[in-house]
């Protein structure tokens, strides 16, 4: 069992021809994904190196071969067209890798991404990988194995490092999603543990914040509300100075709110695992989940 | 991206937004011969990108000509919180009735622009949040239709009572609305909006951020960076794509990944040491950005020890070795190296660098823990 | 009983000190309708001839008065924000008197007026009575009478016409709607029918529809397959050449869809009595309401 | 309002759709002169408000300035379905690949302006529509996104195979959009769009209606009414504020209110007559207006009987009966008058019209019978 993405994934690669796309799309393949279509604008009718089938549009896409998720690779500034044209289509799942959105597009993107029905994974994130299932986006796959953890993150490369650590110990996820540092994006910490306290495989979520913002805040109220699972938490930029940006366009300390204390104490007070380093992840799970 | 005051009012300007003329001088020369074209009182104000230039000093009334020279030598050339004083921006005093604040930013938890307008201005906003919260309407503005006109108008009578005030504040509201979309902002303030005595309403001041991803798509304000105003190092790591941040330690550190980089600064204050900086090489893994990469941190002479920090997904632990020995081999190292990567193509990488003579690491605790004590080791000799 | 208003209606008029504004809020004064606010930006705190407090915004004549309907009189080119700032300020029932107001300002008003929960009738409609009860718009109280014909209608005066003769054969009318002519508009002869249809106090419906568009056949579909109570139909334009305008922006025969021929065969179609003459409406009611 | 086809063309142009070159004539000579600006084979075409034009024999190939000038000759003062040709539009004839078809409209189902592409084009959209409806594609623009890049490309791949046409038509569609859009129109068209044998993609003709209610905001639109191309009567009655159309019978209609006005046409029909116009007063009770719409009326000499149809509402009873007195006695009627007016301030009008000898009736059904009779009687004697 996993969240958002299983062994039922059919999966089109928005930019499938492209130096990111076709890289990761035979990583994905690899990997047992099944990608269904590429779609790139003047290609329909090919195929891809591997045999997939390419189309001019992803409704196209989704025409011929039942498509029901789509990972996009496409340059910043087609983004956001891209990700409208997936909800568009009817996909039911957008997981949107691109990096250097800009953050107004995001504005509109969400709410139309949203009234057409479709949850929006990033922008600017690794995408998730249910282990020795499906992989939809970046993650290298030899670093995770199936196991009982849920994790979710914030981060790209960070997120390897705790999962590296998890597998190491013996701690297998059902699945792991980057949801990506950009300040407006799909979806939040909040609908990840509420997938991960649904779903009966996970029996540990492990949350990975940054600064800036007031979603781990935010997360942890719904951790002390809502959540019987056990959750351990880490928070990158402990020592960041405030006021500076640290690569993510999130990770900004807007105001007395954002900084990594108060998300510490946030977790704290939900009575959550907190991780001073990212190889203490381990043993809190180990501790809480038994 | 910051811009500069008078940059931002040239936007706001050609929005439509009344401002005061106003004028940039690099020199007390320049600065004197503004303040005799407009032949009155004129604010000196310096231009920098940093808060409370007033409380700093860079911001100062002249009566004269010789007086506008003699402040504008003084500003120019000042610091504020660590900046450079370059330019300064003399415009003719104006007489202010009352003053009121109006912003829009970018806001996470709505995922919309939203305004902030208080008709308690001039001051810092946020000092008005703390105190007086109900002195301050936030408005957000629905993406697709924009800022409706009804809504300017309940935030300019929420500033002004006489109904002609708050039909200009409303136009106003529209047309930084108009140059905050226009311009992909991610922040756009008035502070203060001003009423002159006559009943006018006036922009005095003007900010305004922009989204570093749109830059791209908008070359012409691409145009507006002054890199003068901004830290050498800092410009040149944006030149080769990467992300860097100065800070006062001596453990210097290249990192793949924001959130890792911000670990691994945790990591090492966690063992005892202090990073050097922020410094992310992004998800690309071309050696001429590690090259870069490693040039920006040996040209800051506190730094007692390097520090590099590869989990390879897209990034090629192997392109990074390579960058290593190519940058080492142009101008040797003066301070120990610790080198810690795994992932895509982790052999190779850990080839090259042996047959180079550096020895690589794979876990992250037990470099970051190398790295601080070569530096605290460095920093006693 | 009745549809859309009555007793508990309290009415926001927007655009109350206007010549078209003032006379109305006045008629719909005496006709008994709780008029509790008025609005006119700059006015606020002033308060209207008949003792009416006015306020600068909507939102706050609903804060201070408990408003929950609104009517417009504003100039067009201020109707669309007009709308827009009422469904805003939460209003469930807006009707919108002003004629010409731009069909492209409509497409913008309709989708946001809906995505926050509100009723749109109108714009250019004579809005809307629930005789002896409530009165909102222009339609002359002393034509009607209270009773059991729902009528809901696409014209204004043809309308009047229509329940002079109803109140004259001692019909009365549970409420009479008018929806207005333009190619655009909030509420259409569906909403009515099944509002209508759900009125216990209504026992027969009137529908007066007009060339152009489809709503009428649509319209006639749900009586056929929704409705149990009978309808009688009028359709004006019978005469009136194709592809030429006929004051209602809206009577404009498109295609082949639109005709008055078309419309009377759905009617007869959907089993409903169609009239003539508007005269013609009295006996069929009479014969069908029984 | 219907505007004409160099009109669009202008329009379409200053959004940046590709139209070839072209000029209006009001003479030959001009025509001729126009041929020879563009040395080339030209089309002369009719300026009408009308569709068919090429069927009419408006549109015509002319190889030589001579020719253009005999061809303008033939044009120039054409009746094309009851309208005068006052103008030609001489353009260089294109050489033409294939023929598309574009439109956008607002479509009154989906309350969306809504795009209708169709490779088959050049001919009657409504036949493709009818014979061939798998060659339409049909999109509705959602109002508060806009035309959408993707959206536009999809209907840029329906129409060519071509990723370089489609992209161009991809990119016509969304300038299309942004003209439809910018003017407030309720149509907009291409047909055809062509490709030419080198592969460009180019607009060949232009249309677009505006929608009446948007000229008050829009002067510069307003401008382009061609009082030349519309019927007299109706320009008249426009000014004054009435909508008038003219029609073939010999009852004159007065009514407030559309939907009473087409009910009564029908209604005298009904009865054995017929309407010779449609006339809406309007809900305001101006006596000019009453005035103005008298005058229009009886300047038709089929018109054998006039018949006022009055519901008060809005509109006063006393207002209209004011008006007919003022009317007559200026231009006593040379045909008799029937008034119905029931509503607002009813005794008031009866008793003006009584005391200036004429007399109102009450039912619309006995008003119209009557009417119809006279009419009748009138046209017989």
């Amino acid at each position: 069992m996993s969240v958002f993405i299983d062994d039922s994934t059919r999966l089109v690669v928005q930019g499938i021809t492209g130096r990111d796309g076709s890289f990761h799309a035979k990583q994905m393949i690899e990997y047992g994904t099944k990608v269904v279509a590429g779609v790139t604008p003047g290609k329909g009718g090919q195929r891809f190196e591997t045999g997939v089938p390419i189309f001019n549009t992803v409704v196209d896409a989704v025409r011929e071969t039942q498509a029901n998720t789509t990972v996009i690779y496409v340059p910043p500034p087609f983004a956001a067209d891209a990700m409208m044209e997936a909800a568009d289509a009817g996909l039911s799942l957008i997981v949107c890798i691109t990096e250097g959105v800009p953050v107004l597009d995001m504005t509109r993107v969400y709410p139309y991404v949203k009234a057409r029905g479709a949850r929006l994974i990033g922008p600017n994130c690794p995408g998730l990988i249910s282990p020795g299932s499906s992989k939809v986006g970046i993650i290298p796959g030899r670093i995770c194995a199936p196991g009982p953890i849920g994790l979710v993150s914030r981060s790209g490369t960070l997120t390897y490092e705790v999962v590296y650590h998890l597998t190491r110990a013996g701690l297998g996820q059902t699945t792991c999603v980057g949801i990506g540092g950009d300040p407006i994006n799909g979806t939040n910490f909040i609908d990840c543990l509420d997938a991960f306290e649904r779903d009966p495989a996970t029996k540990a979520v492990v949350m990975i914040g940054e600064i800036g913002g007031t979603d781990e805040q935010d997360a942890a109220r719904f951790v002390k509300d809502t959540m019987k699972k056990p959750v351990v938490g880490f928070i990158a930029g402990q020592t960041a100075p405030p006021g500076r940006r640290m690569g993510h366009a999130g990770a900004i300390i807007s105001g007395s709110a954002g900084t990594a204390a108060e998300k510490i104490a946030a977790f704290e007070d939900a009575g959550m695992g907190v991780a001073k380093r990212p190889i203490d992840v381990v043993d809190l799970v180990r501790q809480r989940a038994r | 991206m910051n811009i500069h005051e008078y940059q931002a009012k040239e936007i706001f300007r050609t929005h439509g937004i009344p401002i005061p003329p106003g004028g940039v001088a690099t020199t007390p020369a320049e600065a004197e011969a503004l303040a005799r074209r407009y032949a009155s009182t004129v604010v000196v104000k310096a231009q920098v990108h940093a808060g409370g230039r007033g409380k700093a000093g860079g911001v100062k009334l002249a009566k004269t000509p010789e007086e506008t020279r003699d402040i504008a030598a003084k500003i120019l050339g000042m610091h504020i919180k660590g900046l450079t004083v370059h330019k300064v921006l003399v415009t003719p005093a104006a007489d202010i009735a009352t003053e009121a604040y109006v912003g829009i930013i970018v806001d996470r938890a709505s995922k919309r622009a939203v305004f902030m307008v208080s008709p308690a201005g001039g001051i810092d906003i946020e000092e008005v949040a703390a105190k007086t919260p109900d002195k301050i309407m936030r408005l957000p503005v629905d993406p697709v239709y924009g800022l409706l006109p009804f809504q300017a108008l309940q935030m300019g009578l929420f500033l002004y009572a006489d109904i002609k005030q708050a039909r200009a504040a409303a136009k106003i509201m529209q047309q930084l609305y108009a140059a905050f979309w226009a311009s992909g902002a991610s922040l756009a303030e008035i502070n203060p909006l001003v009423t002159t005595p006559s009943g006018d309403v006036v922009a005095l001041d003007a900010k305004m951020v922009i989204d570093d991803n749109e830059l791209d798509r908008r070359p012409e304000l691409a145009l507006l960076r002054d890199e003068t105003a901004e830290d050498p190092a800092e410009v040149r790591a944006r030149e080769a794509g990467l992300t860097f941040i100065k800070l006062d330690g001596n453990v210097g550190c290249v990192v793949n990944g924001a959130g890792l980089a911000m670990a691994t600064m945790d990591l090492v204050k966690y063992y005892g040491g202090e990073p050097a900086n922020f410094l992310d090489i992004g998800g690309s893994s071309n050696p001429d950005k590690v090259v870069a990469a490693l040039q920006i941190i040996t040209s800051d002479p506190h730094v007692r020890a390097i520090l590099f920090n590869i989990f390879g997904g897209i990034t090629r632990t192997d392109d990074v070795a390579n960058g290593i020995v190519t940058a080492t081999k142009a101008s040797p190292l003066r301070v120990p190296i610790v080198i810690r990567l795994t992932g895509t193509n982790e052999e190779v990488a850990v080839k090259i660098l042996q047959e180079h003579g550096f020895s690589a690491m794979t876990e992250m605790d037990a470099a970051v823990q190398r790295a601080v004590e070569l530096a605290t080791a460095g920093a006693r000799a």
